[in-house]
Formats: C-alpha cells, structure tokens, sequence
C-alpha cells in the first residue's frame, strides 16, 4: 500500500499508538506533584512499546498516587486502600495478555498493603509495580507513613515521627522469592523512564521504589539528594538500567553492581551517605505464580464439557 | 434377603423375625482415627444404592487428636435411611455402634441417644489390664442402662483379630458387614462398595477389609439378638451422593468458573480440598491467598478481568471480606460468594452449625449495598445455586451470597445426577470492541441494567472506583451522581425481584400457623409440619431461598395464617427470659427481616446450641405455639 | 454601634439603614489556599462572642490542590448565624463573598444560593490579560444575574494592595472586617480575634492582618450598599466553640482514655489531628496503627490490659474491624469505637456526609453481636457521648459504637463549657487480688454483667477467647454453654434498655405527623418542625440517641400520629421510582428498624447527595406527607 | 524467721513459683506434637525468672499453636487468626509491667499476619514472639502454608506447593528495625529453652523461629535436619545463646557468629545444605516504640484534670 514494497507493508503494524492514545484528561496532582513524571513516563513507554491501550491493565489502590489510573486512556482499576496487589494477581491469573501495572503509594503498599506487599513478591506474576514514595500520606493530608523520616513532624506525629523510616527498596530485598527490585527518582525523567523500560521488561513482579516529591506535604525531603546529585549513587551493569550520556554527567558517583547478586544489593539499598539508583536486583529464574495459574486456560468447550462429566461421575451412586 | 456369607455357617436362629420399619437412624462413634466415619459412608453408600433415601452426618470433635476414650472426643457418623427421600439428621438413633463407652457420654449429652436406643458396645475395656478403664466402663454400663439405653456388649475386636493383627484399624470395616446383616443388605453390594472404596490401595487391602465384612456379617448373625428392614426402591434415574461442600465444588465446576480464591476456614475449607484437585482438572486455578481480603480481592481482579470468579468463606473470614464485598456491589463486579456459616458470633463454634450471617450478609458493609442474597435448602441445592450465582452475578453485575451452613457442609445424601447444560459454563470474555459512545456504566433508567466492557475490548477503556462515580465511570462528588448510582444499583433488585414467583407453603394452604425457614432446616421443618398434619393440625411451612430480594408474596400468604413464626438457627432472646418482652426483644435474623418487609407480627423461635434441628424437636416447638382458635382467644384477651 | 475605624474617614451614607433580621447565612469562597476557612472562622467567633448563635460548616473541595478558578474546586466556609441558637447550615446563604466567578458555579450547583442571594465579587477578573477570563467573568456575572443573585463587583485585592504586596493571602482578613462592618460588629473584638489566631506568627503579622481587617471595614462603609443587625446576646455561662471531631477528641481526654489507636481515614482523621498534641499533652499515647484491623487489635490489647481504649474510623475502616468488633463482642471487653460516618458505599464519597452505616454497626458482624451503639445529635454531644461511651464501655464490659458522621464532624458551633467531673476519667485498673472463686464471666443471670478480672490481678488468670466458652473462659463445644454465653450477651442489652427513659418529642404531642431522626439532622428537622408549626400544623420530631439498645416507648408514641416518617441522610428507595412499591421497597435504615421494633407502617424520606439537610428542605417533605385528616382520607379510599 | 539469720530472710521472696503455679490443665495436642516441648520450656523459663502468673501476658492467634495460652496458668488472650502481633502491642503499650509473650503459627504470623509481623518488627516493643513453624496449617488439617516446602503436598495442593517456601528467620531479618531473631527446634529442649531465655532477657521484639514438629500432618519434614544432626550448624557467640555441653556434643557442626552483623546473619539464615539454629541477630540499641507509648503513664489524677482543663481552655469562647 501507499507504494511500499510489499515486505514492508507486512511491517506496517494495524495501529499505531501516539502519546495521546494513552492521556485520559488533565491529571489532577497538586502543581509540582512527582506524580505526573511517572504518568508520562509509562505513557511514552507504552507508546514505545506500542501496546494497545485496551490491552493496559493500570491497578492502583487509595491516595494520591493511586489516581494514576485515572489519568491513563486504558482499562484501569483504582480499588481499595491497601489492596492493588492481590487485584493486580487476580486480573492476571487468567488473563497474560493484559501489561498490568500497579500504581500504589508508601502508606499503600507499605503500610496497610504489608502483608499482600510481601505475597505479591512471593507469587512473583509478571507485572510492574511502582511504589510511590513521597514519605507521607498525600491524599489524608499528611499523617506518617511507614517510611516518614524520623523527627518529620506530621499531623499524627507533630512532634516527629517516632521510628526510623523503613525503605522500601530494602525491604523488598528481604522479601521471599523477589525477582527484581530498583529504585529511581522522580526529578531525573530519564532515569526514572530507563529504570520502568527495565521494569516493564522482566518477567516477573518488578518492584520499582521511585522517590516522589510532594510539594504540599513533605516538600524539601529529599532534597539532601536533588541538590547535591554526588550523593547519589548510580548503579550501573551491563543487566541494569542502561544510562544515558546526560544521566551519567549529573550523577557523577557510580558503581559497576551485578543485579544478581542480593547480598551487594541489600548492602546497597539502605540509603545512608548515599541513595543508590538503579537495578538492585534481578533474578530472572525465579518461579512465578502466574505460569501455573494459567494452566488449562483455553480448554476447548466441549472437553471442559467432558472433564466436568467426568468429575461429576466420580459421584454417582 | 440375599446369599448366607461365605465364611460362617448357618447357627441357630437367634432372634426374634425381622421387623419391617420405615425408617432407622444408626450411629457408629469413636475414638478419632478408627475408621467410624469410612464405616458409616459405605454403609450409607449401601442403603442408598439399593434406594434408600439416606442423609449422613459427620460427628467431629473439637480437638485434631483428641485423648482416647475422653467424652469430648466422640468421632463418627451418623446414618438416617429411610423408606423414602430423608432430608434431615433425625431425632433419636435407634442404634449406636461404640468403640469404646466413654464417647457415648458426648453423644448423649447432646441429645443423640435416649431410652429405647440400642448400644453394640465393644466389651473388651470390661477385661482392661488398667483397673481404672475396667471400673470406668463397668460403671458406665451400668449408667447407660439406668438411663434406658439397650446396651449390648460385644467383643469387636476379639472376633477381628482372627483376620487381622490390629484390629484398632479394621474393625470399621467388620461393623459394615454387621450392620448389613442386621438390615438384610445384600452382602455383595457391600463387598464391591469396599472394592470401590479401597481399590487404589492394592488387592491385598481390599480382600482382607472384605473378609473383615464377611466376619461382620456372620458375627451379627449369631450375636445380634435383633434385625430389621428398612423397604427400599431402587431409584428410576441416575444418582449422585455427596456432601453439599462438595456439592458446592461440582457446581463451580458446571458453572464454568475458572478462578477460585479462598483461605482456609472452617467449615468451608472442604470446598477447596475438593478443589484443590478437581479445579485444575477441569482447567480452572484455585488460588490460597495469603487472607481472606487478598483472596477476595484476587477474585474480584479476575472477575473484573472477564473471568467471573468465586470465594468461599465462613464467619470470620467473611467479616473480612466486608469491605471488598462493598467495593464490588459499588463497583458492579460479578462475583460469587459462598458463605458456609458456622457458629459465631466471632471464631465461636467453628465446627458447628449456624445460621447467623444473615443480617451480615445484607447489611454488614457500611453504606447502601444491594446485592444478591441466596440459601440453598438441599444438598442438590447447593449444586444448582452456584450454577445460578454465576449468572445472576453476570446479568445484575453484583456479587452474590451463597449461604449454605455447616449442616449442609457435612451432610451427605443422593440426588438425581443433573444434566449439565453447556449454557451454564461461563461464556468465554468478550473480546470485540466495545460499541461506541455507550458508557461503562449504561444504566437502564427502569432496571438499572448495564453491559460491562472487559479489558481487552477495544474502545471500551474505563477506571472502574469505588468512590462515587458517573456512568462513564468518572470519580464524581456532586450530589446527583450518587444519588443516580445508589438508586440504579437498588433498581437492580427491583428488577430480580420482579422476576421471582412467590413461594409456595407445604401443608395447609391456611390456618393456624405457619413456619417460616431459610437454608438447610428446609427437611426437617418439613418433616415436622408432615407430623402435625398426621395429626389433624392446621400447620404449614414456607421456605425462603431469595433473601435479597426478598420473595415476593409474602404478606399475602401470612395474612392466611392466625400466627406466623420462624424457626432458625441463630440467637433470638427467649420470650421468658428475665427484662425480655414484646418490646423489647432481639429476634431471630429472618424475622427481623419479615417484620420488617410485612409488619405482619412474626414470631420466631431459635436456638444457637450448634446443632442441627430434628423433626421432632420442630414439631413440639410449633404445638406449643399454636394459636387457640379465635373464640377461645377472646376469652382470654382483657 | 461601635467606634469608627481608626483609618478611613467617614463618608457620605451610602446605604439604607441597617435592617434588624433573625439571622443570616454568609459564605465565603474561593481557590483553595485563600483564607477563606479562616476569614469565616474568625467572623463566626467574633459573633460567637458576641452571643450569637452560629453554625460554621468547611466547604471542602475534592481534590488537594484544585486548579485555580475551577468549579470543582471550591474551597470557603459558610458561616450561620442568628438571634437565637443554631443547630445546622439553614437554607440558601444571604451573602457570599467570592475572589472569583468560577467556584461560585460549584455552590450555585449544590442548591447554596439562590434568587436573592447577595455576592460580593471580585472584579478583577473583568479586566485580566487574558481575554478567556475576561469572557469567563463577564458570561458569569451575566448569568448570575439572570438567575436572580444580585451581584456586587468589587476590587477587593486592589483595595488589599495598598496594605500587602501580595493580596491573595490577605484578602481574607480584609474580608473579615467588611463583614464586621456590614452586621454592625465591634471592630475591636475582630481585632482581638485576629491577635489570639495569628499571635503566634509574630507582631508584625498581627499588626498588618489588623490593618486590613481595618480597610476592609472602611472599604464596605463605602462599597457595600446595605447593613444588617442580628441581635446578639452574651451567654451567661462560659461557652466552647469547636467542631464535632475536636469535641470528640477532647470527651476522649475528659473520659480519661489513655490509648487512642487508629489509622487515617476522612472525615475522622482529623480527631487523631486533635489529638496527636493533645493525647500526648493529657498524658496518653495516640498510636497509629499499620492499618485498621491493627488499630482495633491495638485498642483491644490495651482494653484488655485494663486501659479502655478507643479506635476511630470512617466507613471503609468500619468495614475492616468487622471481625475484630465480633471478637470484643464475644469476649466482652469494654472499648469504645467511633464511627465518623462519610458517604457510601465503598470508597463512596470520602468528605461527604451520610448516615449510612447503622445497620452495618448494628449487624455488621457475622453471628450474634449485640453491643451498644449511640449516636450523637450536636456537636456538644459528641464529647458528652464519647465519656458516656467509656463508661458503658466498662460497666457493660462491651464495644461501644459512637456514630457520628462528616456534618458534625466539620460543622463548628459553640456549647457551654462542660464542668469536668474527676468521676468522668476512667478508674486506674484494679490491681487488688481477684476474690476467690469468681469466674471470669460471673454473669448476672437477670442482667448478664459480670466484673472482668485485669492483668495483674493475682488469682483472675484466664484466657480470653473468641470460641464459644463457658463463665470459667473456658473454651465449650457443648450445646448449652454457647446459648447461656449467647443469651447472657444479649441480656445485657436488656438491662441497659430498662434504664433508659422514653424519648420526648419535639412539636405536637400528637398529630397528623411525626418525623423520626437520629444523629447530626436534629437541629434541620426540629426548625423544620417549628417552621410547620407556626403554619398550624399538627406535626412534631422526635430524635433517637440510642439505637442499640433501642429507645424505649417508640411504639406509644408512634400511636399518637396519623403517620411516622423517618429523616434521614441514607439511601432508601423513591416510592415513585419505577418497580418500586410498598411491598418491595429498600426503605431507610432506622426505619427498617423502626418497623420491626413497632410493626407500625413507618414512612421513610432519605437521599444520599452528601449534603447536610437545610430546615427548609425537611419542612417541604413533611409538608408533602402529611395525611389527609381522617374524613377527607376516607373518600379517597377505595 | 525460722531461725535463720535475719539477712537470709530478705532473700526469700514472698512467694516462690513453682512450675506447678504456670500449669494450665492438660495440653490438647496430638500425641508427639512439637507444641508440648514449647510449652514446657517456657513455663520452666517463667519459674526460673519467677515471674508471677498474673504478671504474663500470653498472646496469640489461632491455630493450633494459638492453643498455647490456654495451657499455662497466666492471664492468656486467644484471639483473632493472623492477629497476635497488634493485640500483644496494645497490652505492651501501657503496661510495661507485663511480661508478654506471642505463640503464633506459621500460617497465623507468616500468611494472614503477614502485615503485623513486618510492623510488630519495627515497633520492637518488649516482647518474645515464638513463631510455631511446623510448615503447615495444622487446625484447619493440612493446607499449604507459606513455609510449606514445594512439592509437599497438601489438601489445597494436592500435586504439591507451587512455591518455594518463605524462611521465617531470614524473612524477619529484612525486617526494618528488626532487633532480635533466633532460630532453634523443638527436639532439643535444652536448645530451645537455652534460645528463649536469651530472647526474654532481650530488651525489644524478639523472633524465636522455632521449627515444630507435627506429626499429623507434617511428619519427616524435617527429618533432614533431625536425622542428621551434622546438617545443623550450630551458632555460638559469648553474646549468643549459650550452648551447653549437651547441645555442642549433638551438633558438632558449629560456627562462631556475631549476633551484631546482621549481613552475615542473612546470609546464614535462609536454610541450604545446613540449618543454622541460635541467635542470628541481635541489635539492643534499636528504637522501642514501649519506650515512647508510656510516656505519661501514672501521671496523677489531679494532673490529668489540670491538663485537660488547660486543653478544654483552649476552645474556650
Ligand atoms: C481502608 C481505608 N483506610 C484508610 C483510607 C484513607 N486513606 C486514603 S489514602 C491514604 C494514605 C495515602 O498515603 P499513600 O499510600 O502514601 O499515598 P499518597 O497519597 O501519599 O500518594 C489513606 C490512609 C481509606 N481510603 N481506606
Ligand atoms: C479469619 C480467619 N481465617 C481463617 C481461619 C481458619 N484457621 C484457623 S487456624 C488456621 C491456620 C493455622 O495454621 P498455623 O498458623 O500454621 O497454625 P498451626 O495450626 O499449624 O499451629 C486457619 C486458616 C480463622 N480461624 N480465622
Ligand atoms: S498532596 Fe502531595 S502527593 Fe498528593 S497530589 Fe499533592 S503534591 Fe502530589
Ligand atoms: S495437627 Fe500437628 S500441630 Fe496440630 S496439634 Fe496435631 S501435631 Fe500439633
Ligand atoms: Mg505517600
Ligand atoms: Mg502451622
């Protein structure tokens, strides 16, 4: 068509989806939100990857983070406080051809999301989950959350949190059967667009703890990490988040890290002098849970019909 | 009656002629881990394959591994069988078979036995090396006869021990050929029921347990002073025989449902033990969530995905659920789920039965949460009614409540093999576009009736939330979406509601009352009103299996009847009860309900004791109230 | 009349004489991030002090940071007040002053304004840079206009602009002074107000605020083209102004409870706001827990450990302490938990008001749960109840629900100052021996009480259990232990309703019509009453405090009139919707339990819109109910 | 008294437990469950410490592990699956004289608990949690657990558990603010008793793993390591749980390990060719929110009245 060669038109995919097939209306974060650099980031890597936005599963759970669904032309599912996760694994038990993706912030997932948090990296299904982090509960009107900086003072907690803040990154590498775990920034689009490719593209359940400005409630948290850039460290490997030209000139402190091995990955994660970015840790081999879900999916009718009969005899008198 | 056993020879008739009954009710308890329940299921097995209407139910004690010999531990079964359908536990058994004697003590506590009902005991702790044991058992004897109970001392063991080394793990199989012999059952029967049992352990298992049925067999004839017979007619069409949790799981089979989410709980937990290999075998995926809220959750995610699926809960678990349960009605996500109530309230009586979620299921999510409510009364029910959830939750976009109980859990009985229809099974998702400009929710404005789009139809990309939110799904909180969202998701249950016949009472079609149930009490409320009308009363039953929406016509029928009553099994306030009146009395579940539904001044009585109700028990409960005839009554009025 | 501004001259009058009214509604809105809350809340307590009666009420936008002159995205107060005290947010405001056009669209939609209504507006818009807002402006200036508001431009920031650099965080307390001028208020008791709130950010803070209140007063005695008095009268007793969540949190200290545990949820999260200081401050500990059901195990831990605790949630995490309100139900511990009640279902409508979760508080839990539930009417009762809670918390070793919900929660008004009673503060646990021979559960027989042994009482050992257990706690399988253990449960319910005394109402002691309420609508039916009252009709109200146990002399009362209706902020099905009839229809919550409690035909009128009910709204709907008398019935019958 | 020097007299306590003063009434376990060894090793701790029974608190879920509380003499709370943590967290927070003490299941802490377990880790209150690892649900009768191993098969999973098992001590040590784990087994009563002294002596939560036998439904799991004492590496550390000669002599497999280095810990906890019981971790400086929750505890009545005038003052009109 249109005087190709032939060959070439069979490379012509049916549809082709530009950044406005994804955008779902005027994203509705504060001005200055982290949020909207992680919207347009899976927006331009759903377009990279051309996937239909039909075929989108976009879960989320309760808070600010968690209206990303909303934001995105593609099916989405903005549930309860706490519970993307096990959403996340029903939806793709029997449906792999959906691209799920879970938007869930700190207290979601960290806090009231604990337990199904750990699970999920148990079942280990095949999709990405990105934990906002912005250290506070947003939606609420700032409470602590579970990864509030000790002495932060909250409106539960005004004279300062009273824990040492958990990180979520590190956390995740303690958890059983963990298959991928990396960590970004929202202020660096590149970075944070590199490390969700990587995410998007392993299969198995891909924690990404992305550190997520607020400006209304916790505003100036990390800025011990924006302005001095030397204090974060970049994790590089040739498995790892590749990173660009302009990504290496602003985060000059790197490290050649092997995201296979876990034990230099839990020794890097917990932030201290300096926050590592990048993969932490990968582990394709790991077992997933949806490759066993899956099974018998497709079962023609009529042997569905038969199997049934057959159980059903197993009764008779 | 049937060929002399193969071993044995012909004694001396011993007894008295074999009396014909309708009907005989036979228990066979134990210590837990002596085979009284295998026992109890083949010969059940037996009756019912020669057409006897046969209900058995399982005892269980409360601990894994309870002592020996302690009252708290009686395992075993129990087997009503019948010249007719039976549908219920009975009342008294007229024969127990016991191990040992102390169980019998947790069995008459309960109610089980009483005088006229005979006892085959095991003797040997008569002879016990352990001083304690003989005394106790002697004084126990002696107890249980004071009482009326006909005991019989028989030496099990000794007379097992000539086939096997430890007669603890075989004696079961010796009681079913008694058992048979005592009831005219044809012996083969029984030796191919244990072939059919057995057979996967090896021919050496399955000759030894069938010499052990032989030996039964002829050990009942000499030493058994009685016998009976109990008519049977073969049935006409195939039967099934199951409990109703695994009734439960066959029809999530034939319902088509793929996905089934679950944590463990008592007594549900033997839904998914069934499932646990029959799913996968039939292409579906059991999942054990971490908790009750991700095993909800993961059945909503696959549902919403297209792929209607299950949870299976009890009390605890579904308190749980509550709020997701919310999320879905909210939402309009198909879902169906099976509640199998137990004693509560909280852990409670996890083993025992209940109908006391009633209320929970329709009212425990906070805010308006119209969504289906049903109750199988039958075993064969519950197989139907997940056939049926699936889509109902699939026309009204809701989740649906099946409430069956631990009586029906456990209960097993026959019913004919259901033909299964290819249109049960679950479609398979959509996958063609969506139609254009129609909305995600595109309610009808008359039945709040809506088409859902399934990821994967293209164009028909939404956000489903659990906030308020407008037919195109957009979050909403302006005063009108709500408003339009609440009433069309009630209009739902209007729109079934409307579709429903009203129920019709058994017994008299009016009167001088009426007894109203709901779940697996559906037999024996029968049974009893069938026993008052024998006796010339003008009593009649209706049983509700729509909760939410209620059955329609139901004022019309109880205006027919001078007194109307309830009888369920969950706390209602005693009448007589100190500070308790009228007015100020907590009812029963189902009559709240129909008070409030008809004004009409329904009654109720019911008990939380944890035990399924008898017949009888039933009848003296509705002869107590009856109404005295209107002139008498106004005698009586100031 | 007070001293003229110290700036400002005297100018001509400009205005018609200060009209003498009962009272006035005013708003305030705006952007959010303007002052508006504040500005409202300063004019409110300047009135307040002045011996007003007055009801603020929060006008909270959906989002946290809603774009600029956006309708969704109102953000302001309303502020009512009058010659005698208020109870509720009225009708449609009298005056509303708005720093744009826009969000004025918002409050127009929701029914805030009407023909009438005076706004003072903003003018800049009409000349900014960009044309599109220009346009915006002029086109709604129009439409107000066509629409009956009578709109008064005005260049409030420019008038700012001569004090501060940047008017947008100014404005408000310029705003503050045109009101005090407007309504004839002591300019130095707006002064003072402005010291006691802004004293903290510094001198010169207060001292420019105080230059604008000033401007803003001078400004309206040139601008503003009429005045109002509403006559005021200083309370003799000492008086408190706070919302409902902040007097739950202060009854909380009052009533001595030490642990406070709960995870964030509006519109409750801003009572751990409260307490976040002041817990700590009063020496008790607020723990936020990791989620819900935490919170709730926490509470319970330190209930149990002889510190009565309370949890404090909102519908969705009401839902999640189902199963652990059963466990404390079950096993009696005394804890107090309040619901703060927003619209649902599910996520529903976070800062919205509703009453939706009676019957899930009452039923919510999986067999039979019978606790206490109450609900506060005013902002004043809200910390009375919180104390009363605690102690019937104790005294009836029972959960103890608090039902409020977002109207009260947010609503401000003033109440005397409750004189605190040493004997309101929780007892220290009892740490002298526990008498011998004493069961755990020594339950009363007539009344079900029992005392609870604490920790470290030596010789009370026991182990609490949700599984059915006896009066030792010991864990009970048997048939009777787990009725008496039920039937003692609900008996306390009984002996708490005998102590309670009919409700009275509130209008006609009989009549043609009787509304019901419970909770935060007290006040908007009891003006409506009055309203009708004056007209000459037989109607009255009457208002629920307890709802479990439930009041006594309903069914008497309810006798008394013609026709019964419920009011209430919930959903019930339209009597004129399609499918809907008597017979099947989903009527209101507390008229359900109304109309099982008394079998009389109780009416029901509810919406479920999020917004409080103006007095004038419910007078409507009780106007449109009331029965024809009896003769004029008779010949529209059939 | 009693003719004895009038010093002496000082040093008699009042009363004096013995182990029959903790004694509950007859455990209701399976014949030759693990559960009996527990409950005797703790009432001989609580004799040897002389706590008095009204000064415990046992705590617990439900499962058959959750029995526990009913099998000692001692104020006991049984409560809701999966909830032992929160509850024994309230007790704590105002009681601080209470000795608290969790018995959870594998399933009651690692799968519906799952949530707590990760808070309780950093609320670090004073309290022993023994975790009951029998590796499967034991009082619903064999389902799959969390640390069920794969392949076992189950009720739920007859063809065998589809993931590999979670490792209770190594998944509590990626805990954030974890500040004591141990592992031990119930065969060796000296052991045990020995690694729950230490963690009662611990000051903050500590995690006992405790492998449990249950010869119902779990019988042989663990005959690997019981059958081949060579197989358990023995930790040993003068800040560790003391072994004695017993214990040294059966497992002469041993390896001294600092209970500091919380790196070599993990790398120690998840089992392989050897299990290693002992102390793994422990971290006495970290932050205890028992420290925090009593403050203001005892303050007198009219003190209270005084502060909650002042605060009712602050409303005032
Ligand atoms: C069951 C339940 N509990 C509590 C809430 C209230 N809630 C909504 S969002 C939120 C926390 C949000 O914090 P986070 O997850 O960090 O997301 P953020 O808003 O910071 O992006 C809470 C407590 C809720 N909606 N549901
Ligand atoms: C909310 C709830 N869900 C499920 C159950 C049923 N249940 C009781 S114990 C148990 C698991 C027990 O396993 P574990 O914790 O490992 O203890 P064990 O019996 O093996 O000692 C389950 C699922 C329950 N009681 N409550
Ligand atoms: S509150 Fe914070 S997280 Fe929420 S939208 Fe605003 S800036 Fe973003
Ligand atoms: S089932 Fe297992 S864990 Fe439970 S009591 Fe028996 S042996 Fe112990
Ligand atoms: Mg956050
Ligand atoms: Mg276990």
């Amino acid at each position: 068509m249109f005087g190709l060669p032939s060959e070439w038109s069979l490379d012509v995919p049916e549809r082709y989806f530009t950044l406005e097939n994804y955008d779902g209306g005027v994203a509705r974060w504060c001005p200055g939100c982290g949020d909207f650099a992680m919207l347009s980031a899976v927006q331009r890597i759903c377009r990279d990857a051309q996937v239909p936005p039909e075929k989108l599963a976009m879960v989320s759970g309760i808070g600010c983070s968690s209206r990303f669904p909303h934001y995105m032309h593609a099916y989405g599912f903005h549930g309860l406080h706490g519970r993307a996760l096990p959403v996340a694994c029903g939806i793709k038990s029997r449906r792999p051809d959906l691209d799920v993706w879970v938007a869930t912030g700190d207290g979601d997932c960290c806090s009231i999301g604990a337990g199904h948090w750990l699970h999920a990296s148990r079942y280990n299904m095949d999709m990405v989950v990105m934990v906002f982090d912005n250290s506070v509960y947003g939606l609420t009107k700032k409470q602590t959350s579970p990864t509030t900086p000790l002495g932060f003072s909250t409106n539960t907690h005004p004279a300062g949190a009273f824990l040492p803040p958990l990180d979520v990154a590190a956390t995740t590498l303690g958890f059983p059967n963990v298959s991928f775990v990396a960590r970004t920034v929202d202020w660096n689009p590149v970075h944070l667009y590199q490390t969700l490719v990587t995410a998007h593209a392993h299969r198995g359940t891909s924690f990404v703890h992305i550190l997520q400005r607020c400006p209304t409630y916790s505003a100036d948290i990390f800025d011990e990490w924006r302005k001095d850039p030397d204090r974060i460290l970049l994790l590089h490997h040739e498995e790892g988040v590749p990173a660009d030209d302009g990504v290496r000139r602003t985060y000059k402190n790197q490290r050649l890290h092997d995201p296979r091995d876990l034990a230099a990955a839990r020794a890097l994660a917990t932030p201290g002098e300096q926050l590592a970015i990048g993969l932490l840790y990968r582990n394709p081999e790991a077992p997933r849970l949806d490759e066993i879900s899956v099974r018998g999916l497709g079962t023609a009718r009529e042997r569905r019909l038969a199997l049934i009969e057959r159980e059903i005899d197993r009764f008779a008198l | 009656m049937t060929a002399p056993p193969a071993s044995g020879s012909v004694t001396e008739p011993r007894r008295a002629a074999r009396v014909a009954v309708d009907e005989r009710i036979v228990e066979i308890v134990s210590d837990s881990g002596e085979g009284a329940q295998k026992a109890g299921q083949t010969f059940g097995t037996v009756c019912a394959k020669l057409g006897n209407g046969v209900w058995t139910v399982e005892i269980i004690p409360a601990e894994i591994k309870p002592p020996a010999r302690s009252r708290a531990g009686a395992s075993g079964i129990r087997v009503r069988f019948a010249n007719r359908p039976v549908t219920n536990r009975g009342e008294r058994a007229h024969l127990a078979v016991a191990f040992n004697e102390q169980v019998l003590y947790g069995r008459i506590a309960n109610g089980a036995y009483g005088p006229g009902t005979v006892v085959l005991l095991e003797s040997k702790w008569a002879d016990d090396e352990q001083e304690e044991i003989r005394t106790q058992y002697r004084d126990a004897v002696a107890d249980f006869r004071a009482h009326g109970l006909e005991v019989v001392e028989l030496p099990l063991e000794a007379a097992c021990l000539e086939v096997i080394p430890d007669p603890r793990v075989g004696k079961n199989m010796f009681v079913v050929g008694m058992l048979c012999e005592i009831f005219g059952r044809d012996l083969d029967k029984a030796l191919d029921e244990v072939r059919a049992v057995l057979g996967r352990k090896g021919p050496e298992v399955v000759r030894l347990n069938q010499e052990l049925v032989r030996r039964g067999w002829a050990f009942a004839e000499r030493h058994v002073p009685f016998a009976w017979d109990v008519a049977a007619q073969a049935a006409l069409e195939p039967q099934l025989v199951m409990n109703g949790n695994q009734a439960l799981g066959l029809g999530i089979l034939a319902a088509g449902i793929e996905v089934v989410a679950m944590y463990p709980i008592t007594p549900a937990t033997s839904v998914s033990h069934y499932l646990g290999r029959a799913l996968p075998a039939a292409g579906g995926f059991l999942h054990q969530a971490e908790d009750e809220i991700a095993a909800i959750g993961f059945a909503i995610g696959a549902s919403w995905a297209g792929k209607t699926a299950c949870t299976i809960t009890s009390g605890p678990g579904l308190a749980l659920k509550t709020e997701f349960i919310g999320f879905a009605t909210m939402a309009e996500i198909p879902l169906v789920i099976i509640n199998v109530q137990r004693g509560g309230p909280s852990t409670g009586l996890p083993t025992k039965v209940e109908q006391g979620d009633l209320l929970a299921a329709l009212y425990g999510q906070p805010g308006d949460t119209p969504k289906v409510v049903i109750a199988p009364a039958t075993i064969e029910e519950c197989f139907h009614m997940v056939v049926l959830a699936r889509r109902l939750a699939e026309e009204f976009r809701t989740p649906v409540m099946v409430l069956t109980d631990a009586n029906l859990a456990t209960g097993v009985s026959a019913f004919p093999r259901p033909k299964i229809d290819a249109a049960w099974l679950a479609p398979e998702p959509d996958r063609s576009a969506w139609p254009e400009g129609v909305a995600p929710y595109d309610w009808d404005a008359e039945t709040g009736l809506s088409a859902r789009p399934i990821p994967g139809q293209r164009g028909g990309e939404y956000v489903v939330t659990g906030l308020a939110h407008t037919r195109k799904a957009k979050v909403a909180y302006d005063p009108e979406s709500n408003q339009e969202g609440c009433d069309m998701r009630s209009r739902k249950l209007a729109a079934l509601g409307r579709t429903l016949v009203p129920p019709v009472p058994h017994g008299a079609a009016s009167g001088d009352l009426l007894a109203v149930g709901w779940g697996s009490t559906e037999g024996a409320i029968e049974e009893a009103v069938d026993q008052l009308r024998a006796e010339g009363l003008a009593v009649a039953s209706l049983h509700l299996r729509f909760l939410s929406p209620m059955e329609p016509g139901l004022a019309e029928i109880f205006a027919r009847f001078r007194k109307v009553m309830t009888i369920e099994i969950n706390y209602s306030d005693d009448p007589q009860a100190p500070l308790v009146d009228p007015r100020h009395r907590r009812r029963a579940q189902l009559a709240m309900l129909l008070r409030e539904h008809t004004l009409v001044d329904v009654d109720c009585w019911s008990t939380v004791r944890g035990q399924p109700y008898g017949p009888g028990e039933i009848a003296e409960v509705l002869r107590r109230n009856l109404v005295a005839p209107p002139a008498a009554s106004k005698r009586g009025a100031a």
